[in-house]
């Protein structure tokens, strides 16, 4: 990237109303030295040295405070870290004219090919067709080549988190609701399980075989969707939030606390999927991939009907409610009730993923719902691209894998630094997420255009007066 | 405000079938924000199938008006009567949105509130479906109902796209219009919702002459062929002139006048409230007047905070931090 | 509950709601320039906190110093925490949101970012400091000085009081007084006739997050002195100013005062009758009710109205 | 734009850190190498004291692999499973599916334990733990799981032997921390408490609460004699200092989560006179745990924590038992699960041996007391409750 690219860009980017007073105004202050673009680069390209070394640097310890900030202030290490700095600063600032031809040649070369691609993927439904099957193919026997433990955390961690960002997808991708509560949901559906299947201290009228159990999680978080949803939806935006993250702090508290009822801390034990037919009987045990072939069946049921209830009128109107919410109502649009099927279908899936979950795990206590996950799955339908299902996807797949595949490379304990570092570069570059949807990236283009707020999570607007 | 005043004129109503039967009614509306009143003991008395145009200058309660008539403001005081064809009566004070559009008022807006990022057709769609009864499990589970469904929301939304004209820019996103199709797009969602009333919130705003003429064009089609009334509210003087069959004025939230288009102009109570003392009869002055006036919606900034209505309170506060500002630098 | 013991969990229930309070502030403050939920203040209190600590294990002799030593102590510690505090306020709007503004980004946008920020702010922190909790060095004796209706504080209670107070009495002139606080105002209530107006709105912001932070550094100073200082520190007592930001109506700084302090008692009051496990079920209960009754908070949005 | 930039640049660096991080693992030795595996929380919540766990068996196989007399190497894994029971199948698969991992240390928590248990009996690979305390987790017939402490019943009832016996307390609260290792050792001691005819008063004090003054309120409004607080010291810490801003002057009691130096150091004088219960034998005494401290702190610049010993000890054991088996021909994972069964040994903290449920047999508790700076030795809680 060249400086007068760069430059240009800024100039374009920028919108109207905000840089002409602005560049108006600065024209009347005195730039200094430092202030200008160039040395201001490299200022900040050496702090981002300074942090890189902290982030690679010492590990600290409460002994000695100062260890670590000693340790990477003196060491050789700074050094380094400055000294790339300094040779990007000057590669960027001196040879961009080679490097963004060089980057400009690339894309030019890549972007034949790339266009045919596209072209014949969009034209031929074959093509498509037959790109999903292998893909579906691959999604389904693929894992059998893995490590177990690979398999493991295909089950435990990314098939279950997928279910619960399609869930959390319908009700912030679609009708634009932001929840910070969502896993309440999964939790309401994991101890529905443990108290179907007579795991808890409290019994069942009848104990229930767990896939039995699926209907009544599912009725049940419905109804707890209804019931917070109900008093609650007409608040917008962050008070919305707050209030779903105060019901997911609620249930959790009351998981953890009503010890005669959830066990509390001590955790439940709950009995694993097992189909009974009298001709036909299977047990799943501790192998892995038959959870993973059955939480692929959910997934893709879930996938199947949500993407009808996109392209119908129940998705038009969520969009509808997300853009503008009085407009939808004026048409006629009942908007509670929509936001309240929002709510309620993906408080559901989240229930099948909490009864599966449990069945899964056998084992579970409140700690597996605390608010960093509902927080979490949040990110993860972000960073795919919300409202898209190959972007929920794969966020949540690729988000779950990540802290995973990173204990391989960077201590463990600094996983979620690095995790968070991504978060921050992708939405600053990417803030429609990796695969978007056609609907959110034109709403992205328009409110960057200056039309529109791109979300319902706007301050709230309460009915007047 | 008397029935005497109502009862003076005999404005030319709409060819319809109940001409001169009252399907909207106000007595008595009163609207606050904190201390301010937007609407004072408003009474409107509208006929089946005439247009009733309402002017005045702005921040006179027009739009307020609106949001009380469609539910989105709850006037502290008064009576709001909707009367369907088929008989009986809705009070519209208090109601939510949505009910008041199902019962058959259907609203646009001052500063077009599309949803920019679905196709017209979507838009229109989406007015089209609120009557349809097809549920989530139908739609999930692709049962014949939403089906059914889906194919007659398709059908009623192109039937509206091409009576307003716009079935060639069906597939077009509805933000990337140009300013009189959009216009046109947002009467052809509110009139999917098969309305009695249309109440249209400056549908002339910054669209060019020739998007008026049409749009004059398409009021008066609607007005006659579909048998909808129309409440407009309006500033360009010369499309009130053509197409109301009767003008109601308010100034500061009250009612100064109401007649025929030609009676308002000659008001003198009228020509005071837009020109101030200066009494000037031109029409032309009046209309001029009126169209700076109108620039205003226009360019104010897409997704403001406050709808109209509630840009007093803004108004000043920005002000006051400009003061606050000037004074310290 | 007897009657003395109502005062002790009421006052106690005053002290922790001040903290809430100034941190609290930080968030409204934000929200009031940018209608952003900045999740990552809490990792400024915490960073707050560090400061204090690394200032005061820097400096302080072996034995408990003692008059005008203990002043001095006090004040290079709440400093050093409002430096670093503001300091990593300032970086994380720099960094992490500038670009974002400049895109106009939707706001769940700058909520992925703010919750990124927070990761790695204090998964950062544990790496530089250590993950096992550490107390404030000892500034002074830490006696009971006042009692209140039968309730006994220590210093270090009337410290966080005096301090809170003195803050919060403090900001709400900058933001109502001074040029400074009127540029906020102005960004406040509409970001573009402000800037039409000559307002640098960058500066504006970039100075917001500083003044929150300069806030929530020093809370978090005084909440180590309290408690004690370790990485994870800002998350719960970040959730309930958030709370108790929108409690009070959030961009609302008086809002945020008031709604932390509510909360602050509810949740020891919760404490004293039905015991710590419930404490932020009493809060967020509260919160629930009274959002169900003012959708706005207590005292409504906004920063430039002053209640 | 700027930033933007910046941030665009940051990614190559940023790439350049992951590669210069990466570097350093992946060379294994070339003669004979047994792994033995930690599973705990290394990464979330409780990585503290994952952290002390971990540190103590790595110094345990350091000065193994230094001794130079084992005839074989032998090498560290680290499985993370964060302290959550969901997060433990696959951390337990990960080191099942290393076949040169012999035994694991492990898990270190209760619930993490029990949905890992299983899987490591499929495997028949060991999954010795030194800490997690929940009685169960020894009758649910888990093949291969050996529990290296003392449960929490041991530690409970030790705890209300001696306030009932030795304090003869009326009255007494016990305040769990909400964890479970806190609640199962408070509802043992609330209830043999409760047999002994004290009136008892249960309190629940969830980790990291940010203000522990109002729980101080709850105590001592209650008037007790003694109290019995059952979890870990970050949190006993500030907690013992706002029970003596609010003028509590009973008994103060608490379990081997708090019997750490950092004790003292996050309670200053307000530690002092604390009992601290804990199935290990004086630890410093001795000089061989002296030296494990020096060397530890040496090693890893902090002072041991909870349970750093425990672990040492655990991984010398099963050192030991490999090498018998080594010398004896090779290492199998099922034989060595036979070999702990029946071993005996004798290390810093205790001396192990297990019954034949796995679960530890020796549940002698031993009493301390924080006296200023240090923790002192008191002796056995049966001789000295008498």
């Amino acid at each position: 990237m060249s400086i007068k690219t760069s430059s240009a860009e800024g100039a374009g980017q920028d919108s109207p109303s905000t840089t002409a007073p602005l560049s108006a105004a600065a024209r009347l202050r005195r730039v200094r030295w430092y202030q200008e673009p160039r040395w201001r680069r490299l200022g900040a390209l050496l702090a981002l040295a300074v942090t890189l070394r902290l982030m690679t640097g010492e590990e600290g310890t409460t002994q000695d405070l100062f260890l670590a900030l000693r340790e990477d202030f003196t060491g050789v290490g700074l050094w380094v870290w400055l000294a790339i700095a300094v040779a990007v600063w000057a590669v960027r600032e001196f040879l961009a004219d080679q490097t963004s031809s060089a980057v400009e040649g690339t894309k030019k070369v890549s972007a034949g090919p790339l266009e045919r691609v596209r072209q014949v993927w969009s034209a031929d439904k074959r093509v498509r067709m037959g790109v999903l099957t292998a893909v579906l193919a691959l999604v389904v026997f693929g894992p059998l080549g893995v490590e177990r433990y690979w398999q493991q955390v295909l089950v435990d961690q990314i098939a279950i988190f997928v279910l619960l960002a399609i869930g959390l997808n319908v009700v912030i991708g679609w009708a634009g609701l932001l929840d910070l509560g969502f896993i309440a949901f999964f939790a309401i559906g994991a101890y529905s399980a443990a108290y179907w299947t007579g795991s808890l201290p409290v019994q069942p009228p009848v104990a229930l075989n767990n896939f039995l159990v699926l209907p009544i999680a599912v009725l049940t978080c419905l109804v707890a969707g209804v019931i917070l949803g109900a008093p609650t939806l007409r608040l917008r935006g962050d008070y919305l939030a707050i209030v779903t993250l105060g019901f997911h702090e609620i249930v959790y508290l009351m998981a953890k606390n009503a010890d005669g009822v959830t066990e509390g801390a001590r955790g439940v034990k709950v009995d694993r999927f097992s189909i009974d037919l009298g001709f036909f009987s299977y047990e799943w045990k501790l192998d892995p991939m038959p959870y993973y072939w059955l939480l692929v069946v959910f997934i893709v049921l879930a996938i199947f009907l949500f993407l009808r209830l996109e392209h119908s009128k129940v998705g038009r109107a969520w969009t509808a409610i997300r853009e503008d919410e009085v407009a939808a109502a004026a048409t006629g649009v009942p908007t509670v009730r929509y936001k309240l099927m929002a709510f309620a279908i993906g408080a559901s899936t989240s229930g099948v993923a909490g009864v599966a979950y449990a069945s899964k795990v056998g084992y579970f206590n409140p700690e597996n719902f605390a608010i960093l996950l509902s927080i979490l799955v949040l990110a993860y339908v972000i960073f795919g691209g919300m409202g898209s299902i190959p972007g929920v996807l794969f966020g949540a797949a690729f988000l779950v894998w990540l802290p995973e595949y990173l204990r391989e490379w960077v201590d463990p304990k600094d996983r979620y630094m690095y995790l968070g570092a991504l978060l921050v570069i992708m939405m600053i570059y990417r803030p429609q997420g990796v695969l978007p949807s056609r609907r959110r990236k034109r709403e992205l283009r328009m409110a960057e255009a200056g039309v529109g707020g791109a979300d319902a999570t706007g301050p709230a607007e309460g009915r007047q007066p | 405000m008397t029935t005497e005043t109502v009862k003076k004129e005999q404005g030319p109503a709409g060819g319809s079938a109940g001409a001169g039967e009252l399907v909207l009614e106000t007595s008595g509306v009163t609207l606050r924000f904190g201390g301010l009143t937007s609407l004072d003991n408003v009474e409107l008395r509208m006929r089946r199938g005439e247009v009733l145009a309402v002017i005045g200058p702005n921040g006179a309660g027009k739009t307020s008006l609106f949001n009380s008539l469609t539910g989105a403001y709850v006037p502290q005081e008064g009576r709001i009567v909707f009367r369907p064809r088929e008989g009986g009566e809705h009070s519209l004070l208090g109601a939510k949105p949505h009910v008041v559009s199902q019962w058959g008022l259907a609203r646009t807006f001052q500063n077009i509130r599309l949803f920019g990022a679905l196709t017209a057709l979507e838009n229109v769609k989406i007015a089209a479906e609120t009557r349809l009864k097809s549920g989530p499990v139908s739609i999930m589970l692709g049962l014949p109902n939403a089906r059914k469904a889906e194919r007659a929301s398709d059908r009623r939304a192109h039937e509206v796209l091409s009576y307003v004209g716009l079935l060639g820019k069906m597939n077009e996103l509805a933000g990337s219009l140009s300013y009189g199709d959009q216009r046109r797009l947002e009467i052809a969602r509110a009139l999917a919702t098969d309305p009695e009333v249309l109440l249209l919130d400056e549908p002339a705003a910054g669209t060019n002459p020739t998007e008026k003429l049409e749009l004059e064009e398409l009021i008066r089609r609607i007005n006659t062929e579909l048998g909808v009334s129309v409440l407009l509210i309006e500033h360009d003087m010369r499309l009130v002139m053509s197409v109301a069959d009767r003008v109601m004025v308010l100034n500061f939230g009250k009612k100064i006048a109401e007649g025929s288009p030609s009676q308002v102009q000659r008001d003198p109570a009228v020509i005071e409230a837009y020109l101030g003392a200066v009494a000037e009869e031109d029409e032309a002055a009046v209309g001029q007047v009126v169209a700076e006036d109108v620039s205003g919606p226009a360019v104010r900034k897409a997704g403001t905070r406050e709808d109209a209505g509630t840009g007093a309170g803004t108004g000043t506060g920005a002000e006051a931090a400009r003061r606050d500002t000037e004074e310290h630098e | 509950m007897s009657l003395s013991e109502f005062w002790d969990f009421l006052v106690l229930g005053v002290v922790l709601g001040s903290l809430y309070a100034v941190i609290a502030i930080g968030y409204t403050l934000v929200y009031g320039v940018l209608q952003l939920l900045n999740f990552a203040h809490s990792e400024v209190f915490m960073f707050g906190g560090y400061g204090g600590l690394l200032a005061l294990t820097a400096l302080i002799p072996e034995s408990t110093p003692s008059g005008m030593g203990s002043v001095a102590y006090v004040l290079i510690g709440m400093l050093a925490g409002a430096a670093l505090g503001g300091a990593v306020a300032f970086g994380l709007e720099r960094v992490a949101y500038r670009p974002l503004r400049r895109h106009r980004a939707p706001r769940l946008v700058f909520l992925i970012t703010a919750i990124g920020a927070s990761f790695f702010l204090y998964n950062l922190a544990g790496k530089l400091f250590g993950r096992n909790p550490l107390p404030m060095p000892s500034m002074y004796e830490n006696k009971k000085v006042l009692s209140v209706f039968g309730a006994e504080l220590t210093i270090t209670q009337v410290l966080i009081l005096v301090s809170a107070v003195a803050m919060m009495v403090g900001l709400d002139y900058v933001v109502n007084r001074t040029k400074m606080g009127s540029g906020i105002r102005a960004v406040a209530q509409d970001p573009e006739v402000a800037s039409l107006m000559g307002v640098d709105i960058d500066k504006v912001v970039s100075r917001t997050f500083v003044l929150g932070g300069l806030l929530g550094g020093a809370a978090g100073f005084l909440f180590g002195t309290n408690s004690q200082v370790w990485y994870t520190m800002g998350f719960l007592p970040g959730i309930t100013a958030f709370a108790a930001a929108v409690l009070g109506g959030i961009g609302n700084v008086r809002g945020a005062m008031l709604g932390g302090l509510m909360l602050g008692v509810v949740e020891t009051m919760t404490v004293g009758l039905w015991g710590d496990d419930w404490r932020y079920v009493g809060a967020f209960v509260v919160l629930v009710l009274v959002l169900m009754v003012r959708p706005t908070g207590i005292l409504g949005e906004r920063v430039g109205r002053t209640a | 734009m700027l930033n933007k930039t910046i941030v665009k640049l940051a990614i190559p660096m940023a790439v350049g850190a992951l590669a210069l991080t990466g570097c350093g693992g992946g060379d294994s030795g070339s003669g004979d190498a047994y792994k033995i595996a930690f599973q705990g929380p290394l990464s979330g919540d409780n990585v503290q004291l994952g952290q002390n766990m971990e540190n103590g068996i790595k110094l345990a196989i350091d000065q193994a692999n230094a001794g130079g007399d084992l005839g074989f190497e032998v090498e560290y894994v680290p499985v993370d499973d964060q302290g959550l029971p969901d997060k433990a199948t696959a951390a337990a698969q990960k080191a099942i599916d290393d076949e040169s991992v012999v035994a694991v240390i492990g898990p270190a928590f209760s619930g993490p334990a029990d949905t890992a248990a299983e899987v490591y009996g499929a495997a028949g690979l060991v999954a010795l733990s030194s800490s997690a305390t929940r009685p169960d987790l020894t009758t649910k017939g888990y093949e291969t799981f050996l529990r290296a402490v003392p449960n929490d019943s041991a530690q409970g009832a030790g705890m209300a032997k001696y306030l009932s016996g030795k304090v003869k307390a009326e009255k007494v609260v016990v305040v769990d921390d909400k964890t479970d290792y806190g609640i199962g050792l408070a509802d043992v001691a609330e209830k043999d408490l409760k047999a002994a005819g004290v009136e008892v008063v249960r309190q629940s004090v969830p980790q990291k609460t940010p203000d522990y003054s109002a729980a101080a309120k709850n105590v001592t409004k209650n008037k007790p004699d003694a109290l019995v607080y059952a979890g870990y010291y970050q949190d006993a810490g500030p907690f013992a200092k706002k029970l003596k801003e609010a003028g509590f002057d009973g008994v103060a009691m608490s379990g081997d989560g708090t019997n750490d130096a950092q004790f003292i150091q996050l309670a200053g004088d307000a530690s002092d006179g604390w009992l601290l219960t804990c199935p290990c034998t004086d630890a410093t005494k001795e000089d061989a745990t002296k030296k494990f401290a020096a060397d530890y702190e040496k090693e890893f610049k902090q002072a041991p924590g909870t349970y750093s010993a425990e672990s040492y000890d655990a991984a010398m054991m099963i050192i030991e038992e490999i090498k018998k088996l080594h010398e004896d021909g090779g290492v199998e994972r099922q034989a060595l699960v036979d070999a702990l069964r029946a071993a005996k040994y004798k290390g810093l903290t205790k001396e192990f041996s297990f019954d034949d449920k796995g679960e530890f047999t020796n549940q002698t508790i031993y009493l301390y007391q924080v006296k200023g700076e240090g923790i002192e030795y008191q002796g056995s809680v049966d001789e000295l409750a008498g």
